[in-house]
């Protein structure tokens, strides 16, 4: 089990260098520069700014000299925020998305998981197409249908929470519910699933044969195999909330790091994106390596094939 | 515990049902697929057929009929340039689900031949494949959407096939799962010991026996792609003005909601009607088409 | 079997409950802002220096005139210049040479004094080549400025037009007659930075060094920068040390970068900003009606125009670009799709802009427009136009006008024209490669003259990107530079116009309006054409609505 | 102590195709301390009834039509669920089939088998732990103590049941319900499991439901036997009665067609027989006998020689020698069994003589040639020589494929029959010889049953003309009245064909049955071979006599 982790963390080292290689190379073939502005500079300041940032050497000799700052833990510094490092910025802007990727991970689990395992325990009744109709419109509306919808409801109209920003913990409530939503809808949607596989097995059916009650059935017995899909889910959920949450951060003015990537993608800010895309992947391959353990440790037969 | 042998027996004597045929059976008796089903033909009707009741083009202009709400004449309302909304919706449907469609046919097209080559070759070559795949996945989606789509920025379509080639990642390990399974499934034993070319194996034998999940997923990543489309449509990367989709569609109402909510109302109505049909076509499907799903 | 999901739900449900009402009672900022005088600022974008020798944006402004005073200050209702770091100046006759006497109590925000000295590394610092200042040539109306900051000369050689004659005497020498100098003076590029500060964070002449940072900075103004968080909050606070500091009401501002107006709207009804940047074109009319307190419309300057490309057919000819240009029936535009209070453009420069307002050059004639483009389908032997493509940046405003555009020329000329929208750098390194034939362009003026709008289309300078290039309009540029009276360069300016108008390199749509909320209670805030807003008289009275 | 009397039960399922009255009307009861063996072969409805008595069936589809089921002069199908949650793994315990399905993946072996006693509160956390401990190493499950955190997947399929056992007999109940507790194991296994419980049953005073398709199995263990046959009990009588005088023609029928140690080797009777069913082709069956193979190259036809077969485990990197420095001959015209417990590596065996895996030392040679060695055309050439018949009909048909479609596609690759028509003829007739209506050709796999299904591979099989079958367990899943159909034409086809075959089977009688020289495998190497009389009859190796001896004695005997 552990030369098994040992080697998914070296396997991490080429996935890494592949995607920093590929992301180089794409950013940089991308049209427009980072100093393209609507007043035109003139060509020597241009060129001043170039070799501030060394983007006046060969291609390919950028390339290595990232690289080689890359192998000593150097992002280099950002285009766009003049004076700011690029591991400065992911410092400052992680703990937000991370923040709301919690808490909204939180409210998806809290709400999704019960309605989950009501829906498959009352299959096909109204315990069931109740919470399971929700979770589709959940899955269906787009956040930045249902952001603005909630900031009208609780925001302007009723005044009960703040519309934006990222000041006080109450911040956090509107944003992570818009984000917390969608993923409450889907593991809603993967507990209901998997319990009711689950509930299909001979093993259930063993546990009603000892006389457990269907509260111990559930708990003892169903509910380790029901949740392992969510489990699975979780890793991929994770990053996505972390990463994907752009759209949130930009309706709720928050200064996360999928809005940091966003802005910098569109500046051309190169060296932030490469920062945020390596940082990216990294957390999905740490997040995916968790996800790993949490299986081992639900699942004893996971725990061996490792 | 259900007999075999006796039920055999009685077999009814009409002819040959194929598995096709018994999944269609089981689907129809699933009243929310069957709803759903009916529901997203309506919707592609009005995709496609809408505009023929229509007087107004989607992009014809009154500049004296701004937001005006549902009425006789328009039937949707009009939007900021006095559009006719009930021509821009059923515009914009066949927009977003040919949208859909063609980002997922690309993503089978790639995912599938990708994975059953992988798992049917099996060994080195397999672990190589998926590999890449692992590495894929570890490269944030939407910034490789978002890189993408400055790269092809120009063309719409090629946008799309541009994250089709995206979404392909998990369609490839779903086939090669599937053909790893069927692999050491006897019939496909029989026919290597049948001297069947491996062509002919891949592509007779596996490649039917892999629809179901593949269409099960498929109906699946058809609203993920809409859903991405809407996303990228908030960034402003979406198809070319005047040209709607109903993603960009609803972006434009989402931000006049207290104005004039019909603009929301109608183009998220049927957003939200496909891909709820969707969903529930998918799932139904994946019920219809598991032999061990229960019968009742 | 349903304990479990009981408890859990409640527990949720409780969670929220409990959040809903602890958040409750908290006031909006407008409410505390009574109080407290923190004016809450919609900024727009997040700038991207705070060095006022490398800053560009308009948002780097709003901060830096927080932060730092030039020679002269601005006028809160005129902009006209009044007595800054210097409590007054000298003028030559020739109007060449300035002489600025600083005052006694201008301090740094540490306490050090204000010198004649400072302002001289200020500028030496701009104007040095390899700090690569973007904004550098503002100070090329300073006698040989050029030569040292093309590298030719070394600051020694050049013998600039800066001096300090003694610690509270700065003198400036120009290149020639500059009727609207002092306003220049209010541009960022020209505010002072202190010298021991910047050399204390790096080189002089080195960009990106930490100086700007919150705890680091040292300005001279008339707030202090207190916090940074990039993408979230800028806050200053009002400075003791400030000469003016008594007159100023406000103990602070905060400025937030929301960049989508739709956002900046929301902070505003929720009373979470003052002010905001922008208001979405859509909402004009509905917050006109519902709320006219919060809605102001001040003129702004700068032109929304369009590009031809003149070296490519169709535009290649003059009667495709007149036959385009005729056929926009600007009023209609600006009135229906604008809805802004935005004038209808005729000429390129706006209406009296430092005094001069340019004569109509061309009007609406939809016929005029059809008979040319009749003949020039004639002579090359076509029925139709080729589609043509309309690129613009991805932004809704500007998709709203493209739309609108095209079903008018569809209408009135019969030609299809295909919306192109782009992504921000690929616009732009599209449109400076020339690959384009019809392109959306805005340009706002830097300063209160002409010549900021009409140096653009100067042959070879690289704003113009049009390919046009004209002697005559060159000579008569050069000629305004050096009039010696307004009545001359308004002459000259004018021949300019005349030239834009037959020529038709561009295609003038409207003149900007700056549309934005503020709320009642901002007091001391008056619409000037550059949207500058001196924050010492600004402060915060009022009753607040619930 | 109690007697649980069963009236009139009926049960039946509520499905979308109509009603299926799985049990219908049946009355029987189970005497106090005694062990009554409910038998009958697939969708009899033996385990419906076993289900109805501790109400464990789904419902819908399942209901319970009527009947009473007195326990304790309580009808438990009157009993209200909480009543049967406390009677359920207290008074009334079961033992499932799959020993690997019915236990919890995510549970210690020690937890599950302690868990009724805490669920009924018969004991605190930690003494229930120590009473399972104990009660498992009463089951043989003697490494528990170093292995008290082991999860059932670390624990071999003998184990496992045995811990089933003790997880059912932990709160000694009064009944024990036995679902096929043995079907899954191997037959030394087997036996040991059977002498178990029979032991722990008589201690504790347990009465016993014992379900089982085999008659044999059931001969071991039970005082009674009860007999169903599509939904209803066809005869009961002591163990010994039934088999010495069995009433029902279905039960003579049972008795009669189960291949023996004893019995010759001509064609096995079928239920159809006792029934008074004609079974398809009635009058070819007597004539039958085992002809002689052709006179030329009898022996040696195919070699074997040091066949070796490893695998490399994924994980761990231990290399599994599946088959180990084997060398046989097979004779043509002839069979050849090989037997053999699960692992012994059988199955690879005839996978590798066929090139199915590859081959890790050692030869296979075919009329002389390095099977290793042929290509391109010749491949194809012997693969239409050699053909494989599976374990699992049910997964040995391409489910998309209608059974005309399966059977033309190899004469197609192997370019049989000029024209499609001709083709079309040779797939009715091959219908036919299997004993199947040609005019079911255009159905899909999952219309037939099973037994249709596996003549339909012997068909498919039978297509490219081959003279080599390997059978891969090819009868191990069938009921025994279904398996005598398709030994019996396997026996005519290689008759009437000259074919020559490989039979593997973990069944000692089945093989015995039908092969000519017997090879017993285990652990990858073969351990005994020879002739099948002899070998069955004489054995040398201890292992080969351990193997006999398991066998259920009525099985060898085919008398009690």
């Amino acid at each position: 089990m552990k030369n098994f982790f040992i080697s998914r963390l070296l396997q991490a080292i080429p996935t890494l260098f592949v995607i920093a290689t590929l992301t180089f190379f794409m950013t940089r073939f991308a049209p427009g520069g980072p100093f393209d502005s609507d007043k035109a500079i003139p060509e020597e300041i241009k060129i001043k700014l170039q070799s501030h940032f060394g983007l006046n050497l060969p291609l390919f000799d950028q390339y290595l000299l990232y690289m080689k700052n890359l192998l000593a833990g150097d992002l280099g510094p950002s285009f766009k925020y003049v004076g700011w490092d690029v591991s400065e910025l992911i410092q400052l802007a992680f703990p937000v998305s991370l923040s709301l990727g919690v808490s909204a991970l939180l409210i998806a689990l809290l709400i999704g998981l019960p309605a989950g395992m009501l829906a498959a325990l009352r299959k096909n009744t109204w315990w069931d197409y109740l919470p399971m109709g929700i979770a589709m419109v959940g899955i269906c509306l787009p956040s930045f249908v249902l952001g603005p919808i909630l900031i009208m409801v609780f925001a302007t109209k009723l005044k009960l929470l703040p519309a934006l920003g990222w000041y006080s913990w109450t911040d956090l409530i509107l944003p992570s519910l818009t984000l917390g939503l969608f993923y409450a809808a889907y593991v809603a949607r993967l507990t209901r699933a998997g319990m009711l596989e689950t509930l299909k097995q001979d093993y259930v059916r063993t546990a009603r044969a000892k006389g457990a009650s269907p509260g111990r059935v559930l708990v003892k017995h169903a509910m380790r195999g029901g949740l392992l899909p969510v489990v699975t889910y979780l890793g991929p959920a994770f990053a996505g909330l972390v990463s994907g949450s752009f759209i949130i951060e930009s309706i709720f003015f928050i200064p996360g790091l999928g809005k940091f990537f966003v802005t910098a993608a569109f500046n051309r800010d190169y060296t932030v994106v490469l920062g945020t895309v390596l940082f990216y992947a990294t957390l999905i391959i740490i997040l995916n390596l968790l996800v790993d353990f949490l299986q081992a440790w639900l699942d004893p037969k996971a725990r061996e094939q490792r | 515990m259900a007999g075999s042998e006796s039920e055999g027996a009685a077999m009814s004597t009409k002819a040959g049902a194929s598995l096709t045929r018994d999944a269609w059976i089981r689907l129809r008796s699933n009243r929310m697929a069957l709803v759903s089903l009916i529901l997203l033909a309506l919707v592609v009707a009005f995709s496609f057929i809408g505009p023929l009741f229509c007087e107004y083009q989607y992009d014809e202009q009154n500049l004296d009929e701004q937001f005006l709400g549902p009425s006789k004449q328009h039937w949707f309302g009009t939007d900021s340039l006095g559009r006719d909304l009930f021509a821009r919706t059923s515009y914009g449907g066949r927009i977003s689900l040919a949208v859909g469609l063609l980002a997922t046919s690309v993503s089978l097209l790639i995912g599938v031949t990708y994975g059953m080559v992988a798992g049917y070759v099996g060994g080195k070559t397999d672990a190589f494949l998926m590999r890449m795949v692992d590495i894929l996945y570890s490269l944030p989606f939407t910034i490789f959407v978002i890189l993408l789509m400055v790269l092809f920025g120009r063309n719409f379509l090629l946008l799309f096939l541009a994250i089709g080639a995206v979404e392909w990642l998990t369609m490839a390990r779903i086939t090669r799962a599937q053909t790893l399974n069927l692999k050491r499934a006897e019939f496909i034993e029989s026919a290597r010991a049948l001297g069947f070319s491996h062509a002919r194996i891949l592509f007779h034998h596996i490649l039917p026996n892999l629809l179901g999940p593949i269409i099960v997923y498929a109906t699946l990543t058809v609203p993920a792609v809409m859903l991405l489309e809407a996303a990228l449509s908030f960034l402003g990367l979406g198809v070319q003005a005047p040209m709607a989709s109903w993603g960009s569609l609803i972006k434009e109402g989402a931000e006049k909601m207290d104005i004039a909510p019909w603009l929301i109302l109608f183009p998220g109505l049927f957003f939200c009607l496909s891909l709820f049909c969707l969903n529930f076509i998918g799932d139904g499907l994946r019920d219809a088409l598991d032999p061990k799903s229960s019968k009742d | 079997m349903h304990f479990i999901r009981k408890k859990s739900f409640h527990f949720a449900c409780g969670l929220l409950a409990f959040g809903f009402l602890a958040s409750c009672t908290a006031p909006s900022n407008v409410e505390k802002a009574l109080d407290e005088q923190i004016l809450h600022f919609g900024l727009g974008a997040e700038p991207q220096h705070l060095d006022p020798h490398l800053a560009t944006s308009v948002a780097a402004h709003n901060i830096l005139s927080a932060l730092l005073e030039g020679l002269v200050g601005e006028d809160p209702k005129t902009l006209k210049p009044v007595p800054g770091a210097a409590e007054s100046w000298k003028i030559s006759e020739d109007k060449k040479t300035y002489t600025f006497y600083l005052r006694k109590n201008a301090k740094w925000h540490n306490g050090d004094p204000v010198t004649a000295q400072d302002f001289v590394y200020s500028y030496r610092r701009i104007l040095t080549p390899s700090l690569g200042a973007q904004y550098a040539s503002m100070l090329h109306v300073l006698k040989n400025a050029k030569s040292y900051h093309s590298g030719e000369k070394t600051w020694k050689e050049a013998n600039v037009g800066v001096q300090a004659i003694d610690e509270r005497t700065l003198e400036l020498v120009l290149e020639n007659q500059t009727p609207y100098f002092l306003e220049l003076l209010n541009h960022y590029s020209w505010f002072p930075v202190h010298p021991p500060t910047i050399e204390k964070f790096g080189a002089s002449e080195k960009m990106g060094t930490p100086w700007t940072k919150p705890g680091n900075f040292v300005g001279n103004g008339p707030f202090s920068l207190r916090e940074h968080r990039i993408n979230s909050v800028i806050e200053v606070r009002a400075n003791p040390h400030y000469w003016d500091a008594n007159l100023t009401q406000l103990s602070g501002i905060r400025f937030y970068p929301i960049e989508t107006a739709d956002t900046e709207e929301r902070a505003f009804r929720t009373g979470f900003l003052h002010v905001t940047q922008s208001v979405s074109s859509d909402r004009i009319e509905y917050l006109q009606n519902k709320h006219p307190e919060w809605i102001h419309f001040e003129p702004y300057l700068g032109t929304y125009y369009y590009r031809f490309n003149v070296e490519a057919p169709p535009f290649d000819d003059l009667r495709v670009r007149k036959a385009l240009s005729l056929s926009v029936n600007r009023k209609l535009l600006v009135e229906k799709v604008l809805k802004g209070g935005q004038l209808p453009a005729y000429c390129f420069t706006p209406p009296d802009t430092g005094g001069f307002t340019a004569s109509d050059g061309f009007g609406y004639d939809p016929d005029q427009a059809k008979k040319l483009l009749n003949a020039y389908l004639k002579d090359h032997g076509l029925t139709k136009l080729p589609p043509i493509e309309l690129n613009y940046n991805t932004s809704e405003g500007h998709k709203k006008v493209a739309e609108a555009l095209q079903a008018m020329w569809k209408k009135a000329l019969g030609i299809e024209i295909q919306l192109l929208n782009m992504e921000w750098k690929v616009f732009l390194s599209t449109i400076s490669k020339g690959d384009y034939s019809l392109a959306r362009a805005g340009w706002i003026g830097d300063y209160v003259d002409a010549n900021t709008f009409l140096h653009l289309w100067r042959s070879g300078d690289g704003n113009n990107l049009t390919g046009w290039s004209n002697k005559e309009y060159d000579q008569a540029l050069t000629q305004a530079e050096r009039a010696l009276n307004p009545k001359d360069r308004f002459t000259h300016f004018q021949k300019c116009e005349e030239l834009l108008a037959s020529e038709m390199p561009i295609l003038p749509l409207y003149f900007y309006v700056h549309v934005s909320l503020r709320h009642p209670s901002v007091q001391g805030w008056y619409p000037t054409l550059l949207d500058h807003h001196p924050y010492k008289y600004v402060y915060l009275k009022g009753e607040v609505a619930k | 102590m109690s007697d649980v009397n069963i009236k009139g039960l009926k049960t039946f399922f509520h499905t979308r195709e109509g009603v299926v009255k799985a049990v219908n009307d049946i009355t029987f009861s189970i005497p106090p301390g005694e062990v009554v063996g409910l038998v009958g072969e697939s969708g009899s409805g033996k385990s419906v009834t076993c289900h109805s008595l501790l109400q464990l069936l789904p419902s819908p589809p399942a209901q319970v039509e009527g009947g009473e089921i007195i326990f304790s002069g309580e009808d438990l199908l009157q009993a209200k669920e909480w009543r049967m949650r406390e009677l359920r793994g207290k008074s009334i315990s079961m033992i499932f089939q799959d020993p690997m399905s019915c236990l919890n993946p995510y549970m210690t072996v020690v937890e599950q088998v302690a868990e009724p006693l805490l669920i009924h509160k018969m004991a605190s956390e930690e003494d229930a732990k120590q009473q399972a401990i104990d009660m498992l190493l009463r089951v043989g499950v003697n490494k528990i103590k170093e292995r008290l955190n082991a999860y059932p997947h670390e624990f071999s399929g003998g184990m496992r049941q045995r811990a089933m056992i003790a997880m059912a007999l932990i709160t000694k109940p009064d009944l024990l319900l036995a679902d096929e507790p043995t079907t899954a194991l191997d037959v030394t296994v087997q036996a040991k499991i059977l002498k178990l419980l029979k032991k722990l049953c008589a201690e504790i005073g347990s009465s016993v439901l014992f379900v089982s398709h085999d008659l044999g199995v059931v001969a071991e263990i039970a005082d009674r036997v009860v007999v169903m046959y599509r939904g209803k009990v066809v005869e009961q009588n002591t163990t010994q009665e039934l088999f010495r005088s069995p009433t029902h023609p279905y039960v003579k029928a049972l008795i009669a067609c189960r291949p023996t140690f004893t019995g010759n080797s001509e064609m096995l009777p079928t239920v159809e027989d006792f029934m008074g069913n004609p079974s398809p082709m009635p009058e070819k069956r007597k004539q039958v006998k085992k002809s002689d193979p052709p006179a030329e190259n009898t022996e040696g036809w195919i070699k074997v020689r040091d066949l070796s077969v490893h695998f490399r485990q994924a994980k761990q990197g231990d290399v599994v020698k599946a088959v180990d420095q084997v060398s046989l001959t097979i004779p043509r015209g002839k069979t050849l069994g090989i037997v053999g417990e699960s692992g012994s590596g059988k199955t690879t065996l005839g996978r590798a003589i066929l090139r199915l895996t590859p081959i890790t030392s050692g030869n296979v040679q075919w009329q002389d040639q390095d099977i290793a060695s042929v290509q391109g055309k010749d491949l194809l050439a012997f693969r239409k020589k050699m053909q494989i018949i599976f374990q699992d009909p049910y997964a040995s048909l391409n489910p998309r494929l209608t059974i005309e479609q399966a059977l033309l596609e190899p004469m197609q690759v192997h370019r049989i029959g000029q024209s499609r028509k001709e083709r079309v003829d040779r797939v009715v007739s091959l219908l036919e010889e299997v004993g199947l209506e040609p005019d079911y050709r255009r159905r899909y796999p999952h219309e037939f049953s099973g037994g249709q299904r596996q003549r339909i591979c012997v068909a498919r099989a039978l297509s490219t003309e081959p003279e080599f079958i390997v059978c891969d367990e090819c009868v191990s899943a069938m009921d025994v009245s279904v398996q005598a159909q398709v030994l019996n034409l396997l026996s005519q086809l290689q008759a009437a064909r000259g074919l020559t075959y490989l039979f593997i089977s973990h069944d000692l009688c089945v093989v015995k049955h039908i092969a000519d020289e017997i090879a017993v495998m285990r652990a990858g190497k073969i351990v005994e071979s020879g002739d099948a009389e002899s070998i069955c009859l004489n054995p040398q190796e201890k292992y080969t006599q351990e193997l006999m001896d398991s066998i259920p004695s009525t099985s060898r005997t085919g008398t009690f």
